[in-house]
């Protein structure tokens, strides 16, 4: 006996109704998505969609709730942007048997786990760690081989960080940069600002900053200026917010990665209504990254 | 002497009713907000009634409820426990590599991990428990170090990798139904009960409330108020060990970053609940129908479909005037009983 | 004196609390420069008549006028603005603030909103002294025994001037001594023509220095006579309906020969104490422990209880050494000890009058560890019988007592217990003449059971018509010890004093 | 404790020293774990003592300093703030829309910005008091709504946008020195002292003090109880405002999701510092140590560089072994002075 009894799959009778779950809202990246996907199905027309996030970024059990609530609405489909790349699969596995199509966007998640909950859910992304290796490159080609560099993690775990750090680490290894410190700052602007302010006391030869995402770019680029080293070190980060623009024109930070949120939920949603209309919908659709720097970011 | 008071004997039945309006309200506790809250609900949103989504509810609170059993035992002696957010990630892990090391037959696998996740939540407790005793130090400052140590702890000891493929029998377990109810659920309730019994009922509840109330004078009527104190943070604990395995049964994982900022939920449950955090004043009823509400707000607010901004206010809204409620509600109490008994 | 308008004046007052009815119509009139006294059993409503003049609780019936015109203060601040001040029956001091500065807790002198800490503390050293308390006013209130911040307590009250000064059972700590001095002190301020409202259960008392007694029974103002009209007898029967045997029981013509040794006490010494304390009690007797305020009776129970670590010595119950510091080894032991400061250190007040009675002998109502509700109420009420507590039921918050009676129900805690030897720091403190009586005789009772009785009284007269021994405590030392035949105040008192006399150092010196 | 000796009297010369030491230790509080920690850190990591790092952990420990400046009022009076993270948000987001706001001069952009910033705070903190002491509801559950509340307020006024470009001079101000302390510390110091000066010399201050150990006494007093409560929270608000603004100065950002958290790193200050959370006992000078504590601990650990998870549980670790220090360091005390004083 599971959930899923009692819940008999309702004929696509009319409109598909979509579900958007995605993290927090208060997430910038995210408000972009959403405005991205209703602009999206306003121009399609014929689709039904419902997004909603999660009051912040680690609420695993938030978004377990939102799911939960889509299976209970019936919807046809769910496009899923996780908070956790396996704590999500459970819920999926609910919505699948209730006889749910599901897509999953922005973090990919966990192949093992899908495989193990018998799951094969198509993944619509960007690269992330493609995404941080050509952001990496920027750096390398600013501040020059042999350069010393930190890296700042996002919060310990979560796969689209660490898939930054991983690209960080080959652009460093690629363009023959030195790693002296690679610590977590959560994701958090002022995390990041006392902890690169400790690094940079012990390491002041730095060149360099990879930032995992914008935000922590922001706390970085201060802490920096604090030490008057504005000058000697270069940042990159990823997101291209908009609070990141004017570093990057008054040359603070090289470089950010563009990674289209409008465009992942777009193509999310296309693929769930392919699904629900009966096709079938496998593997990683890869949505662009783009590199953006001065010259670039218009 | 004990006569010559009126004491409430038979009343006319026009004050009877006032007497049992009265007392009702008097025992009501939280209950009237949380009927409040789902009768609006109710009345505006369409699926909130369904079978389904009341499953929902109920898988939803119990992690909640189950840690708010055991913080009661603390709050009742005037503690608090920080740490069991991060305990149970760590008592998570911990079982979580047991049950996924292939040395051991799944059965075994599956039962050490149940063993060692209890085990190590009533350590981590006792830690807290004994070193708050042993120091007179504030608990409060002690767990939030707990609360560090096992979150660095769990992280270590996975390198901040999730475990996920967990025993066939466990994630079945967390989707199994027992009388129509989820089992994790069942479970919740039955730690409810069994708390509620203890309180209520044993020598050492009557304890936990008197040590609450004035330790000093429990102490010089003979009784050892330290070993009170440290085995309320120990009953604290192994109920985080408990959740920790209903959490991996419900989403079957184990990760270290899970229960972040649980502490607050389990406490907000207990304090609704009609607890006072200087001890001595709380109840398992009060705790649970406190989980609930908490529960059923923020699933109901998601039915109404409201932006997740207003939700969060909304949110804390309806805490605020919930407690207010309450609070108006045991006044207007008082005044009746006291009224009637004359 | 009585001539004239009456300054304060109740009539019919009514107050009624959930299941008890507090006062069902007190009158009461007090004219400026009268000294009146309020007397009646516990419960009687006494201190709740002064919670309704005093702005802490509203009357639920009845009028109240104060200098001609209604008054109904909305909070304690009104009153005190109306110029009635208060000593209330349970302390109400700042434990962490300094002596000096709960004295002028009211109107902390300031300049320009600073608190002007000199200022103060010179003020309090009179202030203190008037009362006859030496401590130096930057001590911690927290840290003074229970008389001496009785004695704070009143010595704030004196320190504004007021109208209407009401005291609560102000003396219910105090040694002859201090009570004495207080009596002269209202006598001055009665001269000046403030009213006074005295309560007490000390008739002797009441009678020395009382203009009119009124007797509150049930609620309901009974009487009210001159005192040169009336003698004890009488105002007992008022307050109990009925006469009353003489005011201590009976005693066994030929003293018992005391039988084995249940406790003693080895070259005991106090944290901070002076001297050492050797001493033993007996099976079947009751051993008295008499001293001036602050001589160290409590600090030396409760080392020998365990309660506080001792300094050194050794403590042996029936000639085994007991542990150091550890209530629970004591109790196991046999041993007992009714706690000075019934507030901090023996009620649970949130809880029941069951629970509070239960609380050292919770195996009694219970079996392998579960309680039984109905056991438990079934005792406690038998107790709450036998002491005569007034209450509503056994399922009664204990906080809703009156102080007397949630003194008796802590009695009720260590009888229930029943231990070998049991101690007892001022066990009839703010008890009714009967239930005192009542009192007294349950301990003599124990006695005849063959248990040992360790007795502290600031009430010298309750010592003497209680003990078969007393040992008189001065500055934390023996100073000598009196057996039956040789009981007399006099005496007692030299002993008393002598601690001091000797001293050098005459700061030092007792109230 | 022979309290009826005057401590006036003079003392035999051998006896002040045990006297003096056993003062210091009395004062010293958690400045003697402090003191050990810091020793440490600059054996072990040579940057640690350099001008440069003292500057960067002043300017971190500065916010958490700020907060637990109107924290600790709070907290004497038996209260707690849970909202101010949140409410540090709002007050921040409603300032930076004013500053970035071009209809209004620079100028008056800023000033107007930095009174809302304080206006928002203290308004808020008046709805916790006000609340709480109508209702006679625990503090904890009404400004736990206030967080969920101030938090949804936030991000529905920005729409979840991180306001940027924020006025020159402010940022400027974020990174000034004075007498080569970071300004914004100089502004916490200065906070720190105010607070020192209201509570240990002021009649207000002794309220404060008095109503967190026995409030019914105070209003026995004849004092209005209800007020300094009130007032109590209204001043942690306006700290919060301060603390917004700084935040801004220092990171040149306005974000809706900032302050997470921050709620239980200044009550950690606080309560490291001495204070009891039922009220009544704690200091500004415990309070300034506590924070430093905290500040000193995570810097040094980076410094170190031990690895992030073992940095987590180390500061766990500390935390603890720091409080139990401590209690330690206050039994020795009290064991000389009352050896002194017979
Ligand atoms: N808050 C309360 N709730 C319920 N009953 C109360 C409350 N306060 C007092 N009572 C009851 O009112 C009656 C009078 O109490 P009160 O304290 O006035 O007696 P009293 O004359 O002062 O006795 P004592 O001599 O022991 O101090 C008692 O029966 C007491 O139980
Ligand atoms: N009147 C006083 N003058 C000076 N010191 C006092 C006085 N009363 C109490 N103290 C101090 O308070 C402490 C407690 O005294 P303790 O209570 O043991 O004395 P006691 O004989 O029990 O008198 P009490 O009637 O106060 O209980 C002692 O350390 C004593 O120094
Ligand atoms: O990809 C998004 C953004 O990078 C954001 O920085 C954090 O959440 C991730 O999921
Ligand atoms: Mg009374
Ligand atoms: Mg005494």
């Amino acid at each position: 006996g599971q959930e899923s009894n009692g819940l008999t799959v309702p004929p696509p009778s009319g409109d598909p109704k979509v579900c958007l779950v995605m993290k927090s809202l208060a997430n910038e990246f995210f408000k972009t998505m959403q405005k991205g996907a209703q602009e999206h199905v306003e121009a399609q027309g014929g689709i039904k969609l419902i997004a909603s996030g999660i009051p912040n970024e680690t609420d695993v059990d938030g978004q377990v709730a939102e799911v939960e609530k889509c299976v209970t609405q019936r919807v046809d489909a769910i496009v899923l942007a996780p908070a956790d790349s396996t704590a999500l699969v459970a819920s999926v596995r609910k919505a699948v048997d209730a006889g749910i199509k599901v897509v999953n966007i922005d973090v990919e998640l966990e192949p093992g786990a899908l495989r193990q909950a018998g799951l094969d859910v198509p993944f619509v992304g960007p690269d992330n760690r493609e995404g941080a290796r050509q952001a990496g490159m920027e750096l390398g080609k600013a501040i020059g081989a042999r350069s010393k560099v930190i890296i700042l993690e996002g919060i310990p775990g979560a796969a689209n960080g660490e898939l930054r750090v991983k690209g960080f680490k080959d652009a460093v290894q690629q363009s023959g940069m030195v790693l002296t410190a690679s610590r977590t700052a959560n994701w958090e602007t002022d995390q990041a600002h006392s902890v690169l302010g400790a690094l940079l006391t012990a390491n002041p030869d730095v060149k360099g900053v990879l930032a995992a995402n914008d935000s922590m770019a922001l706390g970085a680029v201060k802490a920096i200026e604090e030490q008057n080293l504005a000058s000697k070190i270069k940042v990159v980060s990823f997101d291209n917010i908009p609070a990141i623009k004017p570093l990057l024109l008054n040359g603070s930070v090289v470089a950010t990665v563009e990674q289209f949120a409008s465009a992942q939920a777009a193509r999310g949603i296309d693929q769930a209504v392919r699904m629900v209309k009966g096709e079938k919908v496998t593997g990683w659709q890869k949505t662009p990254v783009e590199v953006k720097t001065k010259s670039n970011v218009g | 002497m004990k006569t010559d008071v009126p004491t409430t004997g038979p009343t006319a039945p026009d004050r009877s009713r006032s007497k049992v309006l009265g007392q009702v309200l008097g025992e009501a506790g939280i209950g009237v907000a949380l009927l409040v809250l789902v009768l609006v609900f109710l009345a505006f949103a369409p699926q909130f009634g369904t079978g389904q989504n009341i499953r929902n509810i109920m898988t939803q609170i119990t992690l909640n409820t189950i840690l708010a059993v055991g913080m009661t035992f603390v709050v009742l002696v005037g503690g608090i426990d920080l740490s069991v957010g991060s305990v149970l990630a760590l008592s998570a892990v911990v079982a979580g590599s047991l049950m996924t090391w292939d040395a051991l037959s799944p059965g075994t696998g599956l039962l050490l991990g149940v063993l060692a996740a209890v085990l190590v939540g009533a350590l981590c407790g006792l830690v807290n428990g004994a070193v708050t005793e042993r120091w007179k130090v504030p608990s409060f400052i002690i767990t939030l170090g707990m609360l560090y140590v096992a979150r660095g702890a769990a992280q270590e000891y996975t390198n901040a990798q999730t475990i996920y493929n967990l025993p066939r029998e466990l994630t079945l377990f967390g989707t199994a139904t027992f009388l129509g109810l989820p089992a994790v659920f069942v479970v919740a309730l039955a730690l409810v009960a069994l708390g509620w019994f203890v309180l209520s009922r044993t020598v050492f509840g009557r304890l936990v409330y008197a040590v609450g109330t004035n330790e000093e004078a429990v102490r010089l009527a003979g009784h050892r108020t330290g070993w009170v104190k440290v085995s309320v943070f120990v009953i604290a604990g192994v109920c985080v060990g408990i959740a920790a395995v209903v959490y991996m049964a419900r989403l079957n994982i184990a990760s270290p970053i899970l229960g972040n900022g649980y502490e607050l939920n389990a406490i907000a449950a207990v304090v609704i609940g009609g607890a006072s955090l200087t001890g001595g004043r709380g109840s398992m009823i009060g705790t649970l129908l406190g989980a609930c509400l908490l529960g059923v707000l923020s699933n109901g607010l998601i039915l109404l479909g409201v932006s997740d901004f207003q939700r969060t206010m909304i949110t804390g809204g309806v805490i605020i005037v919930a407690v207010v409620l309450d609070a108006y509600r045991r006044r207007v109490a008082t005044r009746l009983n006291s009224v009637i008994t004359v | 004196m009585l001539e004239g308008e009456p300054l304060l004046r109740l009539s019919g007052l009514g107050k009624r609390y959930p299941g008890v009815i507090a006062l069902a119509g007190v009158d009461l009139d007090v004219a400026p420069g009268e000294i009146h006294a309020l007397v009646g059993e516990n419960g009687a409503g006494k201190s709740t008549v002064v919670r309704c003049l005093s702005g802490m609780e509203t009357p639920d019936s009845g009028e109240m006028t104060f200098d001609g015109a209604p008054h109904r203060p909305a909070s304690p601040a009104a009153a005190l603005r109306a110029g009635i001040r208060v000593v209330h029956q349970e302390l109400e001091l700042l434990p962490e603030l300094s002596v000096a500065e709960n004295l002028y807790f009211e109107h902390l002198p300031r300049r320009f909103g600073l608190v002007d800490k000199r200022k103060i503390r010179q003020d309090a050293v009179t202030a203190l002294a008037r009362v006859g308390l030496r401590v130096d006013p930057r001590t911690p209130v927290g840290r003074l025994g229970l008389a001496a911040r009785q004695l704070v307590e009143i010595a704030r009250a004196l320190a504004a001037d007021s109208r209407l000064l009401v005291l609560d059972e102000p003396t219910a700590a105090l040694t002859g001594a201090e009570s004495a001095r207080l009596q002269g002190i209202l006598r001055e301020l009665a001269a000046e023509g403030t009213a006074i409202v005295f309560i007490s259960h000390h008739l002797a008392e009441v009678l020395a220095i009382a203009d009119r007694i009124t007797v509150l029974r049930n609620g309901k103002s009974v009487a009210t006579r001159a005192a040169a009209g009336v003698g004890a007898t009488e105002l007992v029967r008022l307050m109990v309906g009925r006469d009353l045997a003489e005011e201590y029981p009976p005693r066994p013509a030929t003293a018992r020969a005391p039988g084995a040794e249940l406790l003693r006490a080895e070259a005991l010494r106090v944290h901070g104490g002076a001297g050492e304390l050797d001493f033993a009690v007996h099976a079947g007797e009751v051993v008295g422990l008499a001293g001036l305020v602050g001589s160290g009776r409590t600090e030396a129970v409760r080392a020998l209880y365990g309660a506080d670590r001792r300094a050194g010595g050794r403590v042996l119950v029936c000639g085994k050494p007991i542990p150091n510091g550890r209530p629970t080894k004591s109790v196991h032991n046999g041993l007992g000890m009714l706690a000075e400061d019934r507030k901090d250190q023996g009620l649970l007040l949130d809880m029941t009058v069951a629970a509070n009675t239960s609380l050292a002998a919770l195996p009694m109502v219970a079996h392998w560890g579960l309680r039984s509700g109905k056991l438990e109420d079934q005792v406690a009420g038998t107790l709450v019988d036998r002491l005569g507590v007034r209450t509503s039921g056994v399922r009664q918050a204990v906080r809703a007592l009156s102080g007397g009676n949630q003194q008796k129900v802590l009695l009720g805690r260590w009888l229930l217990a029943d231990p070998g030897v049991l101690i007892v720091d001022e066990p009839t403190r703010g008890v009714d003449v009967g239930a005192r009586y009542e009192i007294h005789r349950l301990l003599l009772e124990l006695a005849e059971g063959g248990k040992g009785l360790l007795v502290v009284s600031s009430d010298l007269p309750e010592l003497i018509g209680l003990c078969d021994r007393i040992l008189v405590l001065s500055r934390g030392r023996i100073a000598g010890e009196l057996t039956r035949a040789e009981f007399d105040r006099e005496k007692i008192l030299a002993l008393a004093y002598s601690g001091y006399l000797t001293s050098t150092d005459e700061e030092d010196g007792p109230s």
